[in-house]
């Protein structure tokens, strides 16, 4: 089985060559960075790199046709990313295939594949039934880092231009990241006793590269924030929720129970969100909080 | 807005849509008027529907409207902590004549919303009207939003919270020892399981009434894979379970929690109930123009045993219809109240009229149920020296009445009921 | 059998929650009164008293059932309805 | 200008409870338009309020509840509606859905840009728009939190797990929106009354001269339950220890060093 895979990061290629490994297939990469290329060649067959300076997806995906229609994939490889998504959709929609996203695990049942993938919002596991030639889309840390090496060929590959899409792009930090849609997401609940103190949630959410919130009276009641989370506010599911001074009332924890983990510091050990939690920190938020960014600073 | 109508209803709940269906009938042009997403999303109700009404004016209901069961078992139940005394009444006729149903709300008035449309007349939701546009005392159509709506007639169908009436002082805000509340949860809990615990066969179904020291009033209603259980709370009784809670006293009755302990619960929902009764009617539920009917005119039979409020929402709709159809023929507005006196609605609740006194007696939830259960345990334990059924009485009531008391008192509760 | 919680119990009703709230209270009347029906009547518990003593209200999970404003005897509570199509969305009823 | 605007009728995820086995009770939770398909919706209107655009929209299903939405999408100014009827479409394949539309696409179009939502968070995952555009052989720009159109330019920013992207491209084009995009409005009195009036025209999937279906074979849906670790470090006796191990997660997770 011819395996291919479109990837941004070295990790998120590792945990796609798991896939591989499970499928017992060959591994042909395709990345838009000649660096990235370097790396991913050491643990797949071949990688196809396409320089470029910027994201654009009509081009992208027109470049990830012509290599496919050289390589013949049976499966081809997304990330779950809205990139990774738009690819997929605009690859899988002009190949005629079926495109299966969020995938978390699959395996070969006769002679099809049985995939299993999160649906309604990460709240389910649905398992399908796929045949091949198929596109997926697979999230960072839903499999494991593969640990296999290989020594690849490295194929250079000049990329098609879509030249009806102009793009600009500005780096990061130019704006904060939709809360929806951070992979890291710090909410203050009513252990904070001073609007001020939220800088310290702020501090911590930036410092992660994620997005922070508060849950509902803090917004409502208080004042301090616009939006919160919780049902009547934003629904989030992250890979990292980190809940400071937050009771974990139901009709918040229904808007963040989909969070892959979920870290909780409070200092009262009954609170209903030590229920919920991977990790929890029983102690006052003005003790830990601060204490927790001055260890990190100092780290960087 | 260049848009006229001849009715604006407000409220597209029993009472509204019911008006609405009997004046589209008579060729007026109607449109109604409802707050909530789609009709029924607002409404809270036990479970249970009577059919003669239906039977009169909505041809064809039995096999298109969404009944759940036909109601074949009646059930009365006094719950002590620990111990239940019942009597069950099992009808013994065939399904399809049955007088009562049990149905969702909700979906029963997307039903009636839809014959309403089919009829001709327009349901508009997501529309809350904020007041009754008046001219000289003269109801002239309604004000929602920045946007007006004018019609030759406005009825107001606004339900249990009057607040439209409030605003245009036509009503008095209730008083609170004249309101209930209806608190419920709907729980799945599967065809076969329902089947086989309440023991109902197809399509039949089970309405049962509550009495408990524990909780007041409640109810209990079969569906066809859910079980709607509900409390009616009396806010100012002291020193009891607080609202949030007491949905959980009824569903974790160990009586009660046998039958649905394992069922996945789906809605919690609660709605004032308004109690008065005879007393709760509006003298004049109309004016220049307008009309008032169903929940919102009083319109609301508690008989002790079953709240009626639909059958009686959908008689005074009709009542209602017929009213402006004669108003607008020339007859003058009282011709409403007349119509409501000459109809059975305006004498059932005369005759009821001593309910409500009834039910605000506190003894019927606190001291009754524990007595009756006191004395079945009496009879029906069986130790070296039996007693009889005086004898058990006796013990029962013993250092809190006199056996006259106690009878008079049930005398005069059965008189009422 | 647990007891669930009327928060939980919160969860299983569907909400379109407004931004603007459809509940006011006046505090200077609410401070008058000794009695805080609205705390043991409001079926949702909205009402709560905080660490002063004073009455505290959140409106998101209000089932619109129109007891707090008539139990309340100072008429501190002022009630209008969610506006069109926001409030609470009863799927049974 | 003429705009297609495409909607779903989606879950209300927030209110999915579950069978005691596992299984969601999808068939009693509350259906809605897709919150960034609702964006979706105002962001055609604007235009059309803005450049005199004629808007239309559509839908796939068959339940009553697809024609609420489409009515709903009237209330908020759209011109024109379709129902697309198909039994089902949730189980349908997002390329046979592509399909669908495409065909929708050259039998009411042309149209200068097709917006829909960027994800409904069920079973078509934020694909959709692209498959579109693929089959339509026209470009898109996805997940666009901002959208402006100036001189003749459909200029987008979207903000990625990167940075900001601004892309700029002329008609015919596919754009899907997030819920970051706008802020719906609320319908009024008049413009609920004047949707209650509009048509909704049906078409069959045979009108569209779609022959069939690939339907998702699903064998499974199940509750995804996280076993959470609750792992408890109690900071009044070790603060040092508890914030130590707070960074340890930090780490293991990824999102510090």
């Amino acid at each position: 089985m011819k395996i291919m895979l479109y990837g941004e990061s070295i990790e998120w290629i590792k945990q796609a060559r798991t896939v591989a490994d499970i499928l017992d297939g060959e591994t042909i990469g395709v990345t838009p960075s000649r660096e990235l290329g370097n790396e991913a060649v050491k643990i797949l067959n071949k990688v196809y790199v396409f320089d470029s300076i910027h994201y654009e997806p009509n081009s992208y995906y027109k470049t990830i046709y012509k290599i496919a229609e050289e390589v013949k994939p049976d499966l081809s490889i997304f990330p779950s990313t809205i990139k990774g998504r738009t690819l997929a959709g605009l690859y899988a929609g002009s190949r005629d295939e079926p495109v299966i996203t969020d995938v978390v695990d699959l395996r070969y049942v006769g002679r099809f594949l049985e995939v299993k993938r999160l649906v309604y919002g990460g709240a389910c596991v649905a398992v399908l039934r796929a045949s091949t030639p198929l596109t997926i889309c697979i999230s960072q840390g839903a499999f494991k880092p593969s640990e296999k090496g290989e020594n690849g060929k490295i194929e250079y590959f000049s990329r098609v231009d879509e030249e009806r899409v102009q793009t600009i792009f500005k780096p990061r930090e130019y704006l904060g990241i939709p809360l929806e849609r951070a992979e890291v997401v710090v909410v203050a609940g009513r252990g904070f006793k001073k609007r001020e103190d939220l800088e310290m949630v702020k501090e911590l959410s930036s410092r992660l590269d994620g997005a922070w919130s508060v849950t509902r009276p803090l917004a409502a009641d208080y004042g301090w924030a616009d939006t919160w989370i919780g049902i009547s506010g934003a629904i989030v599911s992250p890979r990292l929720y980190i809940a400071i001074g937050v009771s974990g009332q139901p009709l918040h924890m229904i808007a963040a129970r989909n969070s892959k983990t979920i870290i909780a510091v409070n200092k009262d050990p009954s609170a209903p969100i030590f229920e919920e939690v991977d990790y929890g920190i029983i102690g006052d938020l003005y003790q830990v909080i601060p204490r927790l960014l001055e260890k990190i600073k100092k780290k960087t | 807005m260049s848009e006229r109508y001849d009715v604006i209803i407000v409220g597209a709940g029993p009472a509204g849509l019911a008006t609405a269906y009997f004046l589209v009938k008579k060729g007026f042009k109607v449109i109604v008027l409802e707050r909530g997403s789609e009709p029924g999303s607002k409404n809270v109700f036990g479970g249970r529907i009577y059919s003669y009404v239906l039977d009169k004016y909505f041809s064809g209901w039995r096999s298109e409207a969404p009944v759940e069961r036909w109601v074949r078992r009646e059930k009365l139940s006094l719950l002590c902590k620990n111990d239940v005394v019942s009597l069950e009444y099992e009808i013994g006729r065939e399904i399809d004549g049955y007088d009562s149903f049990t149905t969702f709300l909700s979906r029963f008035l997307k039903w009636m919303a839809l014959r309403v449309e089919q009829e001709g007349a327009i349901v508009a939701t997501s529309v809350r009207v904020d007041e009754v546009l008046f001219d000289d005392g003269k109801a002239r159509g309604v004000r929602v939003g920045e946007d007006k709506l004018e019609a030759e007639y406005t009825v107001i169908a606004e339900g249990a919270n009057t607040l439209l009436l409030e605003k245009h002082s036509l009503r008095d805000k209730i008083s609170p020892k004249d309101i209930t509340i209806g608190i419920k949860e709907v729980i799945k809990l599967g065809r076969e399981k329902i089947e086989e615990r309440f023991g109902l066969i197809g399509e039949e179904g089970l309405a049962q009434f509550l009495l408990s020291p524990l909780f007041g009033g409640g109810f209990i209603y079969t569906m066809k894979d859910y079980v709607s259980i509900g409390v009616v709370y009396r806010p100012l009784i002291k020193d009891q379970v607080e609202a949030k809670d007491v949905i959980e006293e009824l569903r974790l009755h160990p009586s009660i929690s046998k039958l649905i302990g394992d069922g996945i619960p789906i809605e919690y929902s609660a709605h004032i109930i308004r109690e008065a009764g005879y007393r709760d009617l509006m003298s004049k539920p109309y004016g220049d123009r307008y009309l008032v009917v169903g929940d919102a005119a009083g319109l609301l039979l508690n008989t002790g045993f079953t709240i009626r409020g639909v059958d009686l929402a959908i008689e005074s709709g009709r009542l209602a219809g017929e009213a402006i159809d004669r108003i607008s023929k020339g007859e003058d507005p009282s011709i409403y109240v007349k119509l409501l006196r000459e109809s059975e609605i305006i004498q059932m609740l005369k005759k009821f009229r001593g309910v409500p006194e009834v039910l605000s007696n506190h003894k019927i939830y606190t001291v009754y149920p524990e007595i009756a259960c006191r004395i079945l345990k009496n009879m029906y334990s069986v130790d070296e020296s039996p007693i009889t059924l005086r004898e058990s009485i006796r013990e029962a009531t013993g250092s809190r009445f006199s056996m006259i008391k106690f009878i008079l008192e049930l005398l005069f509760m059965v008189k009422n009921l | 059998m647990k007891k669930m919680t009327v928060e939980e119990r919160l969860t299983l009703t569907k909400f379109e929650v407004h931004s603007k709230p459809h509940i006011t209270l006046d505090l200077q009347k609410c401070r008058r009164c000794d009695l805080k029906l609205c705390i043991s009547s409001c079926p949702a518990g909205l009402y709560t008293l905080d660490e002063s003593g004073e009455v505290k209200f959140t409106y998101e999970g209000c089932l619109e059932c129109g007891a707090c404003r008539i139990i309340c005897p100072e008429g501190s509570i002022s009630w209008s309805y969610p506006i069109g199509g926001f409030g609470v969305q009863y799927k049974f009823g | 200008m003429k705009i297609l605007t495409l909607i779903k009728l989606t879950l209300d995820i927030s209110q999915l409870k579950y069978e005691s086995t596992g299984e969601p009770l999808t068939e009693i939770a509350p259906k809605k338009m897709g919150d960034s398909d609702k964006c979706a919706v105002e962001e055609a209107v604007r235009l059309k309020e803005k450049l005199g655009a004629y808007t239309v929209v559509a839908t796939i299903g068959s339940t009553s509840e697809n024609e609420r939405i489409i009515r709903d999408a009237y209330a908020m100014g759209i011109d024109e509606g379709y129902i697309v009827k198909v039994e089902d479409p949730e189980i349908l394949q997002a390329t046979s859905i592509g399909k669908i539309v495409s065909s929708l696409v050259e039998k009411t179009g042309p149209y200068d840009l097709i917006i829909l939502g960027a994800g409904s968070l069920d079973t078509h995952s934020y694909t959709l728009g692209s498959i579109i555009a693929s089959k339509l052989n026209i470009p898109i720009i996805a997940g666009v939190d901002s959208l402006q159109y100036v001189d003749g330019f459909f200029e987008a920013l979207c903000i990625m797990e990167d940075g900001a992207y601004t892309f700029r491209a002329k008609a015919p084009l596919v754009v899907t929106v997030t819920t970051e995009a706008n802020e719906p409005r609320i319908p009024t009195l008049k413009t609920i009354l004047r949707s209650k009036k509009m048509e909704v025209k049906t078409l069959t999937i045979h009108d569209l001269g779609v022959d069939d279906v690939v339907k998702v074979d699903l064998l499974d849906v199940k509750r995804y339950v996280v076993n959470r670790r609750k792992i408890l470090w109690d900071a009044s006796e070790d603060l040092e220890k508890a914030v130590d191990k707070f960074i340890e997660v930090l780490v293991s997770e990824g999102v510090a060093q």
